[in-house]
């Protein structure tokens, strides 16, 4: 429990602090160090000898376990990514490339405070078994990472940050509401609205409350979680945030959402309603999937595509979970697997942007020859994330090809299908044109913060796809078995 | 069994090895070294699985979902892994000197070409559909990083981009055949697939996904986009195995899944000969119209994956037919022509290969007498143009021999089916024959004799020892299949066993005949190669000592005939491509000259792929503006963004919410 | 009797020239001429045979080796023709798709010549002798169709023993259809009017005549002798197919055999006076036509 | 609690149809205080500390801060002092009319039965969420969508007090801090906005949309 407790408290002590510390040197050193020990206590808290009681307001199942090492793992990557790239970021104005209007950063302290409370914010999120906590972490989340997205203070990202803090504050209030009939649920008795007691008093439940809850709480954690058609802020807060935040945004905090919507349709399978809700979520899925795709096709700025194609994979996920079965196992291995890969995408994004100077995709050409390491990156992780083997993804949807076929749900299956192939044929165009040929820029040596964390995750994702680490393997048939699905 | 995963590890070790010293010319040979040893490993457990000992199957537990590493080696996967061992380390070689002149960094190239030749041979022995779809996307993609290698150049690009898509495409097909078969078998190991059972409506769906997904690959018509574009992109070593070898892992996978699916309904055998006669057909006159070398060869492929797809799908009429003789000899046939192919394709790849790289020129309309420079490419690819035609006495004819030998033998008088068959079997391999001569004639005919048509042709040189020395190799195969014909054929008959089940017992009399039909064609080309022999040396002996005169061509009184008024490859073709315009769609542009004193003109023709340009090209802006309208919900206006996020709320309350308790 | 399988073969060798021979006495017949004495080929070849080469600077070995390997394949050919009831020196079930392909090889060893030289005429005669060939192969396969529907698939040399009046009496239409679907091609192989001519002395109309255009010598000879070879080949066919040798006794066979191929050598002397040349661009219906005789033999045979 | 429910649903008309911004925020403050009065009034038998607390915190954030930061933003920014509506005031009111039905209608179907609270508080809280939302979506300037994100968060309020929730005190606070503190980051972005576009309307901010769509890779292929 304590454990647990440092895990939340670590960063947002630090966050606090960062704020106050003036030298940069400390502070960066503060940021590193803390999100080096989160992983650590992550992974320790997540040790079997470790388990504790779930019946407490916070506390680790496996499905927390899995996405609390996910998080923390992604966070040190941008962390390393992070300090190279605010060391690297001019304190005076700059010119805008896009508009040539001119800007300035916002102070360091603020940055580095705000992504360590996200860090927090997170860590409780994935932590909370009070479904009201965990609403106000994930509240939490959106309002720690908005100053992260307008870290540049220019135009756009204003823009993105306004219309991100808009509509997931909107979405959250809903999702608040379905939290209240949640309550209602249980109306009979003062309980705490933790998993463990309406977990316990599942079959008793009133499934007409429950389903109404479900519904709110679907629409307002879909918005936080990007579920198209509430995904709209999406494209435009994960491609003008910087990089290290857009990998944090879409690898880390779509799965707390994501998470939120897994607990409602827990508590939904406990008490008998799987199907209630994983209607909805295979429609919004396939929607999700659609929409994206349709994005992606004819993108123009490649951060943009990145983020749709994040929606596209909350749609893959969302897919799974409501099949149920198979699809659990396959959605949550599918998470892992995104999340790594989106992260190193988005870091790679990053390493193209500040050489090229632009987010449009017609104007880039040869990464690959301007720079070697991050164009390969680059590929690889347009074939990852479109679940081309050996990578992990691949394995994730084509496992929720299974489920959806064992279901005998042709006419998902047959969508799935096309859409997945939509995003690819998209997403092969922009990429290719953008990684191959010769490049008007010169070649130049990558400095190592800036490859480091996307190669380690591209090893990771590539391991993913030929071996799945045995007790990660336990987590998820674990997590899927409290999802009240049996992994084949 | 472990000896030959031992085999597939060793080039892709030595291929990851070689990453690290990217730059050194000594990557490519290190990594050619892998292949080799690999490839020499490996073929110790593929002739033994030939020689009829059965393979302890190998099964190594992986705790993906669904997934188990079983691997096994059957009679079907060694035979189709004979290709690979063959032509995967001659193109490595090639393709040391082939680039030795290239200024970027050789490592990549050469750790995906050793991915690829290991994912191919992995993938013969999959007997696991997640193993097996992952080692098929492996090799998809390495073969894609070969084929950008010329990443500068804008077409290569674009060919990448196309051999990407469709590629994908296929496989978007064969994840669901394996989803399904997956379902049916409760298991993804193709031991209990074998064993599901599939009802005849669902076989068939998965036999049409079969063909989708496979067909893709192989470059069935219309399917075959990528061909014509992939193939001369690539470098022409890589070229030579993507052709020769990769493509025939789509044959492979549609052999497999037919094992698996059961017995075969007629319309199925049908199907196959349909989209044989097609991509044959069409294939070989989209072949005659082209006039860049590497493309008219990728053509080719497309027309001989239609001859092995005709041999097969005669099996499959056989099977559905009871009709040993059929079943036997038309998959020996097809399956016999995947080898056969390999060889003679690979080997006119790499004589393109070092045309090219000897002129700098795939155009066939610049080249020109090239033989009497490049003496040792130029007898090699003359044999590969004469076996690819099927001519007699090189391997080409065998396998068409035998196919023809199948409709020949399967018809009968009562059955009209069977003369359905048979016509379009013997008729259609007839023109295929007939054009594919005619093609080859052109291609060997304008690129290496008469006069150089350029400076590049003049200034062409032979290509270095190890170039020349898998051209060589290649040739000497050619001719060593159609001399020992008979002992091919046995080479074939496990995989064809694999394949027919049970037909395959009782047709041991009809195989007897084929064999002693095979081995009068022995003795016959032999004969024939005495006879050519004896004839040139009575020949060589008959002026008795009278002088050879030299003198210019007859040039019908016109004095001052050039290089450039010979009769070119367009020129050659046009009277075919004639025939087969409303197919081909040739585009001519450029003006006859006209009065009295005629200004310069310039004649061109170009014909592009049809089923590019008048059916997916379409297609895809169809689609494409289709989806346009869909953009217009994401203007940017938070208004209209928060009203979705109402409705979806509203509608959802409407339409769930309470409605049950 | 072993030996006298070779009967056929030396036959062949011996007496092809001779036919041309009457082609020529025919046509000068009908030309109201006295024409060339028939033995004339036997005279070129001899003469050319003592001749000295000239070869074109552009050639390379190709057009050297190419008459050997085309006299080889005529020469294979002929070992796997029957003679009646005599079977060839070699047969094998099968033999005759061996026989279509050698002549395959022939005559893209020829045209690969013709390619050699770099000449314009050449390329032109070699283009479209690919494209017919290209075309009349199918219809030589669907005339085979026939008969192996009808004789059951084995050996040319069994398939054709079985031929006797009986066989005319039952499907006399049959051999008939398929007999005239053949001869149009041994006209169209051949370089016979109406698809091309062999005297014609204007090289943008030719065919094979005018592939052949720079070879001198043995090398002539060496072609000419092909041609006549190639004319015997395809008289044997067209004659094996329709005389009823089944009915003859077995010392008649030869001589009937042999006035056969006469004969048919008439009847091309006798078509070459009586039609004119068409122009190239009809050439692939006449060809087509023979396939379609052929193809109105099968539905004959499997609606009879 | 009748009482206050009425005056909730009329504070929500007046936001509707009034057309001065300083009049929507004092009316928003107005709503803030009703509804920290609210818990006090329904747990009039057992108030004790937490409630005071709860209370007396809300009255202060919505009813008192947040509204001044508002009024300084307004101050600040030199934004006109209209609210700019794209759908009329008087149509603002007809469909305010129709949203209060709506109201109505979702708490009869959920046949929602309050415990310690009329069932007017509720529907007069679904209310205040659609007009908020109603608000977001047809005001131009970006002020007046924060006003309105607080109408919505004062309903949901309103429904979880008719729930009669008794969340922990802690959670209570938490969900306070974050509409406070989100409110907060939507002034300080409002600053932002106002010094980089020198307007606050939200109907220009659409830089970011995906309507100039390049030549697709089809094209350019194909």
């Amino acid at each position: 429990m304590t454990l647990l407790l440092l895990t939340i408290l670590l960063p947002a002590v630090a966050g606090t602090a960062s704020y106050f510390i003036r030298p940069h040197r400390w502070r960066r050193l503060l940021w590193g160090t803390t999100a080096a020990l989160h992983l650590a206590l992550s992974v320790t808290a997540a040790l079997p000898m470790n388990a504790t009681p779930l019946d407490h307001w916070i506390g680790m199942d496996s499905l927390s376990a899995i996405f609390l090492v996910l998080t923390s793992l992604l966070f040190l990557g941008a962390t390393v990514y992070g300090i190279g790239y605010v060391a690297r970021e001019p304190v005076t104005g700059q010119l805008d490339f896009e508009d040539g209007s001119l800007f300035k950063n916002e102070p360091e302290s603020i940055f580095t405070g705000a992504i360590l409370l996200l860090l927090a914010a997170m860590t409780l999120a994935i932590l909370s078994r009070h479904l009201a906590l965990q609403w106000v972490a994930i509240e939490a989340t959106t309002l720690a990472s908005a100053p992260l997205i307008y870290y540049h203070q220019n135009r756009r990202s204003l823009e993105a940050a306004w219309k991100y803090l808009i509509l997931c504050s909107v979405g959250i209030a809903v999702a608040l509401l379905g939290i209240f009939f949640i309550r209602m649920t249980i109306q009979d008795s003062p309980h705490e609205l933790t998993l463990a007691t309406l977990l316990e008093r599942a079959s008793t439940l009133n499934h007409k409350w429950l389903s109404t809850a479900f519904i709110f709480m679907l629409v307002g954690y879909g918005t936080k979680m990007g579920l198209a058609p509430m995904h709209t802020w999406l494209p435009d807060a994960h491609s003008e945030a910087p990089s290290p935040v857009s990998a944090m945004l879409s690898g880390a905090l779509l799965n707390c959402a994501f998470l939120g919507i897994l607990r409602v349709q827990q508590i939904c399978a406990a008490a008998g309603m799987a199907s209630f809700g994983g209607d909805l979520l295979i429609l919004f899925g396939l929607v999700s999937m659609g929409l994206a795709g349709v994005f992606i096709l004819r993108q123009a700025d490649y951060k943009r595509m990145l983020a749709y194609s994040s929606v596209e994979h909350m749609g893959i996920l969302a897919l799974g979970v409501g099949l149920g079965g198979l699809g659990l196992f396959g959605s949550l291995l599918h998470a892992v697997n995104h999340s790594i890969v989106k992260a190193m995408l988005f870091l790679t994004a990053g390493n193209i942007l500040s050489r090229f100077h632009t987010k449009d995709t017609t104007k880039i050409q040869g990464v690959r020859d301007a720079l070697p390491i991050s164009g390969a990156l680059w590929i690889a992780g347009f074939l990852a994330v479109t679940g081309s083997p050996p990578f992990g993804t691949f394995i994730s949807e084509f496992t929720i090809l299974r489920a959806v076929v064992d279901q005998g749900r042709w006419v998902v299956a047959a969508l799935y299908v096309v859409f997945l192939l939509l995003a690819f044929v998209g997403m092969a165009g922009i990429v290719l044109r953008m990684a191959l040929g010769r490049s008007e820029v010169n070649r130049v040596r990558e400095p190592l913060t800036t490859v480091l964390s996307p190669l380690v995750f591209a090893v990771i994702a590539i391991l993913l796809g030929v071996y799945l680490p045995g007790p990660l393997a336990d987590k998820l048939h674990d997590a899927a078995q409290l999802l009240g699905g049996m992994a084949k | 069994m472990e000896l030959f995963i031992l085999g597939c590890v060793i080039p892709i070790v030595l291929g990851v090895g070689v990453l690290s010293i990217s730059r050194s010319k000594a990557a490519s040979w290190i990594a050619a070294f892998g292949v080799w040893l690999g490839c020499g490993i490996a073929a110790v457990p593929v002739i033994s699985a030939l020689a009829g000992h059965v393979l302890a199957p190998l099964q190594i537990a992986w705790n993906m979902p669904g997934g188990s590493l079983s691997f096994g080696l059957d009679g079907l996967s060694a035979f189709f892994c004979l290709p690979i061992l063959l032509i995967s380390p001659l193109a490595a070689l090639y393709g040391c000197t082939y680039l030795a002149h290239e200024k970027k960094p050789l490592g990549p190239a050469s750790f995906f070409y050793n991915v690829l030749t290991a994912s191919m041979l992995l993938l013969l022995a999959a007997r696991n559909g997640l193993l097996f779809l992952v080692v098929w996307e492996l090799m998809a993609v390495s073969s894609f990083f070969l084929v950008v290698f010329d990443d500068e150049k804008a077409h290569v690009r674009q060919a990448g981009w196309t051999y990407l898509i469709a590629t994908h495409i296929g496989t978007a097909a064969l994840l669901v055949l394996f989803a399904i078969m997956g379902r049916q078998a409760n298991s993804l190991d193709f031991d209990l697939m074998a064993k599901a059972g599939f009802s005849p409506a669902m076989a068939t769906a998965l036999f049409v996904l079969a063909v989708i997904g496979f067909g893709a690959k192989a470059g069935f018509m219309p399917l075959h986009v990528w061909l014509p574009e992939a193939h001369p992109a690539a470098p022409s070593h890589v070229s030579a195995l993507m052709s020769g070898v990769m493509i025939k892992t789509g044959i492979y996978g549609l052999l497999r899944i037919l094992t698996l699916l059961g017995n075969p309904s007629a319309a199925w055998g049908w199907t196959l000969v349909v989209i044989g006669l097609v991509s044959g057909i069409l294939g070989v006159a989209f072949a005659l119209a082209q006039h860049d070398l590497k493309r008219l060869l990728a053509y080719h492929s497309v027309e001989n994956i239609g001859i092995i797809t005709l041999g097969i799908g005669a099996g499959l009429l056989g099977l559905a037919w009871h009709q040993p003789t059929l079943v036997v000899l038309g998959f020996g046939g097809g399956i016999l022509h995947v080898l056969n192919h390999a060889i003679f394709k690979s080997l006119l790849f790499l004589g393109a290969g070092a045309v090219v790289h000897s002129t700098g020129t795939r155009d066939i309309d610049h080249l020109g007498g090239l033989i009497k420079s490049m003496r040792w490419t130029g007898v090699t690819f003359l044999v590969a143009s004469a076996a690819i035609s099927g001519l007699p006495p090189f391997n080409g004819f065998v396998s068409e021999f035998l196919i023809y030998f199948a409709a020949f033998s399967g018809v009968r008088a009562g059955a009209p089916e069977t003369v359905v068959l048979t016509i379009g079997i013997a008729g259609g391999l007839a023109l295929i024959g007939g054009l594919a001569a005619a093609c080859f004639a052109k291609a060997f005919g304008i690129v290496f004799l008469g006069e150089p048509r350029s400076s590049h042709a003049a200034h062409a040189h032979e290509v270095g020892a190890a170039m020349r020395w898998p051209m060589v190799a290649l040739a000497g195969a050619c001719l060593g299949i159609g001399l020992l014909a008979p002992a091919a054929v046995k080479l074939v008959l496990p995989a064809v066993r694999v394949v027919a089940g049970d037909g395959a017992e009782s047709s041991a009399e009809s195989v007897a005949t084929a064999m002693r039909s095979l081995t009068g064609i022995a003795y016959a080309s032999a004969g024939l190669l005495l006879l050519v022999v004896g004839l040139f040396v009575i020949r060589r002996y008959l002026p008795r000592g009278r002088e050879e005169t030299a003198t210019g061509t007859w040039d019908c009184g016109y004095a001052r005939p050039t290089p450039r008024m010979q009769y070119t490859a367009s020129s050659f073709a046009q009277p075919l491509t004639d025939l087969f315009r409303i197919f081909l769609g040739t585009r001519k542009r450029g003006a006859s000259p006209a009065g009295f004193f005629p200004q310069p003109t310039t004649f061109e023709t170009q014909t592009p792929d049809a089923a590019r340009e008048y059916l997916f090209a379409p297609l895809f802006r169809l689609i494409d503006r289709s989806l346009a309208p869909i953009r217009r919900m994401q203007r940017g206006r938070i208004h209209e963004y928060l009203l979705y996020i109402a409705i979806v709320l509203v509608l959802l309350l409407l339409w769930k919410a309470g409605g049950r308790s | 009797m072993k030996i006298m399988y070779w009967a056929l073969p030396l036959a062949a060798w011996v007496l092809s020239p001779l036919m041309l021979g009457i082609i020529n006495r025919v046509k000068a017949f009908f030309a109201g001429r006295r024409g060339p004495p028939v033995w004339q080929l036997y005279y070129d070849l001899f003469k050319l045979l003592q001749k000295a080469s000239v070869y074109s600077k552009s050639t390379s070995m190709v057009i050297r080796v190419a008459p050997s390997v085309v006299l080889a394949c005529m020469a294979l050919c002929t070992l796997m023709l029957p003679w009646g009831e005599l079977q060839a020196p070699v047969t094998f079930v099968g033999d005759i798709i061996l026989l279509a392909y050698l002549l395959g090889l022939a005559r893209f060893a020829t045209v690969l010549a013709a390619l050699d030289t770099g000449s314009s005429f050449e390329g032109m005669g070699a283009s479209r002798e690919v494209q017919f060939a290209a075309l009349a192969e199918p219809s030589f396969f669907l005339g085979m169709l026939v008969l192996v529907l009808h004789f059951g698939f084995s050996g040319l040399s069994d398939m054709v023993s079985g031929i006797s009046l009986e066989t005319w009496h039952t499907s006399g239409v049959l051999l008939i259809l398929v007999g005239c679907s053949w001869f149009v091609l041994l006209l169209a192989e051949n370089s016979r009017i109406p698809v091309d001519d062999p005297n014609t002395h204007l090289e943008l109309t030719m065919i094979h005549e005018v592939m052949v255009l720079d070879y001198s010598g043995p090398d002539f000879a060496f072609i000419l002798y092909v041609a006549s070879l190639k004319m015997w080949i395809f008289a044997a066919l067209v004659v094996n197919l329709v005389v009823p040798m089944h009915s003859l006794t077995p010392w008649l066979q030869a001589p009937v055999f042999l006035l056969g191929i006469v004969f048919v050598m008439v009847l091309v002397g006798v078509v070459e006076s009586i039609l004119a040349r068409l122009r190239l661009q009809q050439i692939p219906k006449v060809l087509l036509g023979s396939a379609i005789l052929s193809l109105i033999a099968l539905i004959v045979r499997l609606m009879g | 609690m009748t009482i206050i429910s009425v005056l909730l649903i009329l504070s929500c008309l007046l936001l509707l149809g009034s057309s001065r911004l300083h009049v929507a925020i004092r009316v928003v403050a107005a709503q803030g205080i009703l509804l920290g009065v609210l818990p006090l009034i329904r747990a009039v038998g057992d108030i004790h500390y937490g409630i005071w607390i709860l209370g007396l915190s809300t009255i202060i954030s919505k009813g008192i801060l947040l509204p001044w930061l508002m009024t300084v933003c307004v101050r600040l920014s030199g934004i006109r002092r209209e609210i700019e509506p794209f759908v009329g005031f008087g149509p603002s009111l007809l469909c305010g009319t129709a949203l209060l039905g709506l109201a109505v209608w979702i708490t009869t179907r959920l046949q929602l039965t309050p415990a310690e609270a009329p069932l007017v508080l509720l529907t007069s809280s679904f209310f205040a969420i659609f007009v908020g939302l109603f608000l977001m979506v047809a005001r131009r300037q970006a002020i007046t969508q924060s006003l309105a994100y607080l109408v919505l968060e004062n309903g949901v309020y309103g429904v979880g007090v008719c729930m009669s929730l008794d969340f922990p005190f802690i959670v209570e606070l938490g969900i306070l801090l974050d509409v406070f503190v989100g409110v907060f980051l939507m002034g300080n972005l409002l600053f932002h906005l106002d010094r980089e576009f020198e307007h606050l309307d939200t109907d220009k901010l659409t830089e970011l949309s995906d309507l100039s769509a390049p030549a697709t890779a089809v094209e350019e292929h194909a």
